[in-house]
């Protein structure tokens, strides 16, 4: 298969891997407007719950039917989101809305420190693997390249997360609400919206969207302390690509990331380090705002 | 020309769909007061920020001490002697009174800010207060921006932007949001501090009393383009502004 | 009149920094501070399995008699070991302060640690500056005693330039054919270095092989699925990593999942750590080493040092339910380094505490035996230990349930690493000069 | 009012350097740290002034540690002042190169920009193997004026010269808040649009305090440098650029000594946890700067310098 084609695929696997584990990030923004960082640690807390969940699974004589090891999957991000979700949103965030940005920007950073040692007490140093979902679609050969089915299926889990939250957020009368707390917090909160409710499901939202990243991202992967560090500065570039707040901007911002990372790796390695700070800077020297950021007129 | 005159030709300025500007074209003397009604949307806060620079209009020119000032950056227009005050009070809500009143200073200062003298020093506190005192609000000097009145706000905001040297000055509804017994001794005294200094003075207001009690002469807008421009008694009688701005016969 | 005000809190910070008296240690025990990742991705790795093996030991050693000898007496000549443990996590500038903290405030009697080059090259200077024996037990860059010299600091392993060149070795001598060959490795010092090492040692050793692609993937990247593609799409007969830890194990998973192994002959220069977590999911036939005869390869090995090494095997299985590779060995090879050197001391100055002066002058051109073999101060001025090697393929033994290595080679210290006084760049470049391969 | 200010400064500079006589060494050196961290973070503190926080001083920190490191090795150049000099003369350029694209970004874009820059020189800085890549460098014990003390008297003379580089800039950095543009500053912090229309240049404004920032950044990491004796990326690396701004909001903008109070109680409560909680460490570090944020939402700075007015 020519080189453009790998270049695509790869950028695209990469793409809805990226666009998973960043669209929770932009959605807490635009609605909380708190940039996450501690949504790293979410990942990786959801990659050691889908490893604990599917080793279980196997482990109560799961071999019968592999397939449930997907929904076990799905079922540990789910657990996540509830479980730490309304602890942090609760327990912690809501006292700082409406605080200055990056003020929230550390308590997260706070949180984020505080989550890694949590893992570690939990799940100790030792790797988690849980190989089996990851080989269970077989291979796919595209020309001379041979694909885990399991990248596609991928591809398709990013499609579906995307679809499923446009609609949520613009066919349902909670999902219109919550644009227009995206939109204007005060102004909903003078319309009578229960933004409370609003900041929690969100955050909910936003927690299950890491932990499924994760969750999907395990069985590929050796689930190790240290695993969301990573993420989070990549999650960040794609949604200050695609403008803080906007989920197709975090659409297009994986896909922008994902395929010019795959161009660099196959025509010049050593740029692959520098490739998604270039794109992000040449993106915000045009639109210091990102590509699709909210932009409200000020009334004077 | 006397450098004094603003000179707009030809204001052309839309919103997508809606017009908010159309063939504006006026000449405003030095000296005197204008004022400029219309219904919201008219085009006369538009104008007002065409004229200093917060929005660019789309074609025309505006002219003013043999510049053509149009798409200019607010504070180029504001070096030049063009000042304004805003419909909502524009001021710093971490400050004092007399703190902004310092800032202001500061700006118009002596050959430019400087990174050594003292923002509160004695002599800059001295010009501040006496500011302060022509717009009698000098007994708010230490109270917080948010503490204050609606009025006071007001009067602070036209204060600050009265620093420096200034030859025009647009009030964007100066008595808005101030209490209705407020008003007239709010525009007595704006008035009295500003002819004082023989500025050119536009205002926007709704407030026909407050428009024929001060102003000289009228501009009024509707659907973007000015309807009328005359003396109150002649605008508020001419029908066309009757049936499209004030809404009722004088 | 607030500048004051703060003065005073600062002053009463300057207060209880003074009041952290150190606990200073009694003559009849021995205290050596111990750095190694506690957390982040080394730990797992290297770190925790590290001082599992080190706790292991330190007990055994401060029991007493449950070591053949030279080993069978207490603790470090008899006085008692005590340890304090810092995490190597959160880069050099943070390691050069716990150093000071551990040598001023603690005031340890030794110091033993660092996986991470970058904390190697970092602290022995200030070493030096405090006057602290220190041994550098891990890491790898040969850097640390090229480009400079210190008194009080020894590495206790050899460094890094031994493993790509014994790989290299095993090619030729396993007569493997290398028309071509591509790396994955780190992007950062060791990753890329290693790399450098390589492709020196091939260059020697394998002139007309051609490189394909030199991948770098960021550190702890975890997603290899672009970099697999383009190894698959150059077809490479051998590719080689030095990836550690997680990052080696997706790889791994990842690659095998694509069926890369079996287009090209995979060459893992310090892959045996991730053998008890993989298992079975380590393909057979891949070439690894294991940064010295260590974990499976000192295992089977046998010799005069067998009974040594199954001592500590078995102790280790019995108490971690896995068995030791690279990491606790030379944690081990470091501390039975550091007990001679005591004892060594202790003779010669009738039986006092040694100084670190002392300390340093048994240290030097020292040599000792551990599970890894027979570990000689012969570089840099004995300051840098050389050690054998062994590099093997991996083999599954189904019946059995577990990874074995077979036709694994062992190479002398002195073939796989450069004599004194010469660097590893030069003497690659050279064509291993001196180089002593039986 | 401004020999107030002297005073201060005396007192300052004599209650810090009393340090050198009190504190052990461990913690003469920590405190040597801190300072030269607390000059980064007062960098922040100056750009906080105008309602930006910049998330990659880590640049600058940088900057001037590889910069004094280079030039020591190559042209063997070891006098603390000269180096000094030279870093935060090359961290000034580098500042009036980013400064002016930088100051129109507000919030966020600014914070995440200006990280992104920082990670592009950690990036740099990890591939260029012949000046050590992630492995870094070393440095030389620096001389004073051709004086080359070592042991402890080195560290003394070292933590002498921070702390007397701390009270000067210190200085001069209050001087500088309470100076007209100072107080411009704080009103473009609070509404740019009025800076503006008061025909002030916000851009100018931003430009300013980002430079003066780089500055600072760079002596700080020159100093940090030499204290260490050694330099890495990791000096450019997210989580430096982080901890600089947490001790920026810990001391919050009103009080410059309290910038220095906040960066030796981060070294201490990191060094100590360290010690006492080897595995749970990052735990620890996250609950306290939890209780900071929650308990001084101002900043150290509120406890003794009240704006006046702010006291309700």
């Amino acid at each position: 298969m020519d080189l453009a084609a790998t270049i695509l695929v790869d950028g695209l696997i990469y793409a809805g891997w990226l666009f998973i584990v960043s669209v929770g990030l932009t959605l807490v923004f635009g609605v909380l407007n708190i940039l996450n960082i501690a949504h790293g640690s979410l990942y990786a807390i959801g990659a050691y719950a889908s490893a604990s969940m599917v080793g279980a699974y196997f482990a109560l004589g799961g071999e019968a039917y592999p397939y449930g090891s997907y929904v076990a999957m799905i079922l540990a991000a789910v657990l996540v989101a509830l479980v730490i979700g309304p602890l942090l949103e609760r327990g912690l965030l809501r006292f700082f809305y409406g605080r200055d940005e990056v003020l929230n920007v550390l308590v997260t950073y706070a949180v984020f420190l505080i989550l890694e040692d949590i893992m570690k007490l939990i799940w100790g140093v030792n790797p988690y693997f849980v190989y089996e979902p990851y080989t269970l679609l077989g291979d796919v050969e595209i020309g001379p390249l041979f694909y885990v089915g399991y990248d596609f299926a991928v591809i398709a889990a990013a499609i579906i997360v995307g679809l499923a939250v446009w609609l949520s957020l613009n066919k349902t009368r909670t999902g219109k609400v919550v644009l227009a707390v995206i939109h204007d917090s005060e102004m909903s909160q003078t319309m009578g919206v229960n933004v409370q409710r609003i900041y929690l499901a969100a955050f909910m939202a936003g927690t299950f969207l890491a932990a499924l990243g994760g969750a999907l991202t395990a069985p590929m992967i050796s689930v190790t302390p240290g695993l969301g560090v990573n993420v989070v500065i990549v999650a960040f570039a794609v949604v200050i690509i695609g403008g803080l707040g906007s989920v197709p901007g975090a659409a297009i911002g994986a896909l922008m990331v994902g395929i010019s990372r795959a161009a660099s790796v196959h025509l010049m390695p050593e740029a692959e380090l520098f490739i998604i700070y270039f794109v992000m800077a040449i993106v915000l020297l045009f639109r210091p705002e990102g590509l699709f950021a909210k932009t409200q007129a000020r009334k004077i | 020309m006397s450098k004094g005159v603003l000179e707009v030709r030809d204001l052309q300025k839309s919103f997508g769909a809606v017009t908010a500007a159309q063939d504006i074209s006026v000449t405003v003397p030095e000296g005197g007061v204008y004022s400029l009604i219309g219904t919201n949307g008219a085009g006369k806060t538009t104008f007002v920020n065409m004229v200093t620079g917060y929005i660019k209009p789309d074609s025309g020119t505006i002219n003013f001490g043999n510049r053509n000032i149009a798409g200019m950056a607010p504070r180029q227009i504001t070096r030049m002697g063009i000042h304004r005050s805003f419909q909502i009070a524009q001021l710093c809500n971490e400050l004092t009174v007399e703190e902004n009143m310092l800032v202001a200073d500061a700006i118009h200062g002596r050959s430019g800010p400087s990174f050594l003298r003292r923002a509160h020093s004695a002599e800059a506190r001295e010009r501040a207060i006496a500011t302060l005192e022509r717009f009698n609000i000098a007994e708010h000097r230490d109270r917080l921006v948010p503490e204050l009145s609606g009025g006071v706000k007001k009067l602070l905001d036209i204060a600050m932007a009265m620093a420096g040297d200034t030859q025009i000055m647009l009030l964007d509804e100066p008595t808005s949001g101030v209490a209705a017994d407020e008003k007239f001794p709010i525009m007595d005294l704006v008035m009295e501090a500003l002819r004082s200094t023989g500025v050119t003075i536009i205002f926007v207001e709704h407030d026909m009393d407050i428009v024929t009690r001060y102003s000289e002469r009228v501009l009024a807008f509707y659907d973007g383009r000015i309807i009328a421009d005359d003396a109150p008694g002649e605008v508020l009688s001419d029908p066309e502004v009757q049936r499209y701005v004030t809404g009722a016969p004088a | 009149m607030m500048k004051s005000k703060i003065g005073g809190a600062l002053a009463a910070t300057t207060l209880i920094a003074g009041m952290a008296g150190p606990a200073v240690a009694a003559d009849d025990t021995f205290k050596i501070g111990v750095i190694t990742f506690l957390s982040g991705q080394a730990a797992e790795s290297f770190g925790v399995p590290a001082w599992n093996g080190g706790k292991l030991l330190v007990d055994m050693l401060n029991e007493g008699g449950k070591l053949p000898a030279p080993y069978d007496t207490k603790g470090f000549g008899g006085m008692n070991i005590e340890v304090v443990i810092v995490d190597e996590a959160g880069g050099a500038t943070k390691q050069v302060q716990e150093f000071r903290n551990l040598v001023q405030r603690e005031e340890v009697d030794a110091v033993v640690g660092y996986v991470s080059s970058g904390d190697c090259l970092a602290v022995p200077p200030v070493a030096d500056e405090l006057k602290a024996f220190t041994i550098l037990y891990d890491c790898g860059t040969p850097r640390v005693f090229e480009d400079g010299s210190y008194e009080y600091v020894f590495r206790t392993a050899a460094h890094a330039t031994m493993d790509n060149v014994s790989l290299a070795r095993y090619l030729k001598s396993r007569n493997f054919d290398v028309p071509s060959f591509a790396g994955l490795n780190q992007d950062y010092a060791w990753g890329q270095d290693s790399w450098a090492d390589f492709t020196g040692a091939m260059k020697q050793l394998y002139p007309d092989a051609e490189v394909k692609t030199a991948l770098f993937p960021k550190f702890g990247a975890g997603q290899y699925g672009t970099e697999i593609s383009a190894l698959l799409r150059e077809k490479p007969a051998l590719v080689h990593s030095s990836n550690w830890g997680g990052d080696l194990q997706g790889f791994l998973i990842q690659a095998t999942a694509r069926g890369l192994h079996k287009r090209s002959q995979l060459a893992l220069a310090a892959g045996d750590h991730v053998i008890p977590q993989l298992q079975n999911k380590m393909p057979d036939g891949i070439f690894l080493g294991a940064r010295g005869v260590n974990g499976l390869a000192a295992h089977a090995r046998g010799g005069e040092l067998k009974e040594l090494t199954d001592t500590m095997w078995d102790a280790y299985e019995a108490e971690y339910k896995t068995f030791p590779v690279q990491a606790p060995f030379r944690m081990w090879q470091a501390l039975f380094g550091l007990k001679t050197a005591i004892e060594k001391a202790m003779a010669d100055n009738g039986g006092k505490k040694p100084s670190s002066e002392e300390l340093a002058a048994a240290m030097k051109g020292l040599s000792w035996d551990a599970p890894s073999g027979h570990i000689e101060m012969v570089l840099a001025d004995g300051h840098q230990a050389i050690q054998p090697n062994a590099i093997g393929t991996t083999k599954w033994n189904a019946e059995a349930g577990k990874m074995e290595l077979v036709d694994v080679e062992y190479y002398d210290a002195r073939c796989v690493n450069p004599p004194e006084g010469m660097k590893s760049q030069d003497w690659l470049a050279q064509g291993f000069p001196g180089a002593l391969c039986n | 009012m401004r020999s107030n200010l002297i005073l201060a400064a005396v007192v300052a500079f004599v209650v810090l350097a009393a340090g050198s006589v009190i504190l052990p060494d461990w913690a003469m050196f920590l405190f040597a740290m801190a300072l030269a961290k607390g000059l980064v973070c007062l960098g922040i503190v100056g750009m906080m002034r105008g309602g930006v926080v910049s998330f990659g001083q880590g640049l600058y920190y940088c900057l001037g540690a590889y910069t004094a490191t280079l030039v020591a090795n190559s042209f063997g150049v070891s006098d603390i002042f000269v180096l000094t000099l030279l870093s935060s003369a090359v961290c000034l350029l580098v500042g009036m190169a980013f400064g002016p694209l930088l100051s129109s970004y507000r919030g966020i874009f600014f914070a995440m920009l200006s990280l992104a820059l920082s990670m592009v020189l950690y990036g740099s800085l990890s591939k260029m193997s012949v000046i050590g890549g992630t492995d870094g460098l070393n440095i030389a014990a620096p001389t004073f004026l051709g004086w080359a003390p070592e042991g402890r008297t080195l560290q003394t003379a070292l933590y002498i010269y921070v702390v007397a580089i701390v009270v000067i800039a210190g200085a001069l950095m209050r001087i500088y808040f309470d100076s007209e543009r100072g107080l411009i500053t704080l009103a473009t912090r609070d509404n740019e649009l009025r800076v503006e229309y008061l025909g002030a240049s916000v851009r100018n404004v931003m430009t300013y305090n980002y430079v003066f920032g780089a500055v600072l950044g760079g002596i700080g990491g020159t100093i940090a440098a030499l204290a260490l004796g050694h330099v890495d990326p990791e000096f450019a690396f997210w989580t430096t650029s982080g901890e600089f701004v947490f001790v920026a909001i810990l001391a919050g903008y009103l009080s410059v000594p309290a910038v220095f109070v906040a960066a030796i109680i981060l070294e201490m409560v990191r060094s100590f946890s360290n010690l006492y909680f080897p595995n749970t460490w990052q735990l620890a570090l996250g609950i306290f700067l939890l209780i900071v944020i929650v308990v001084l939402p101002n900043g150290l700075g509120s406890l003794v310098n009240r704006r006046k007015g702010n006291a309700a």
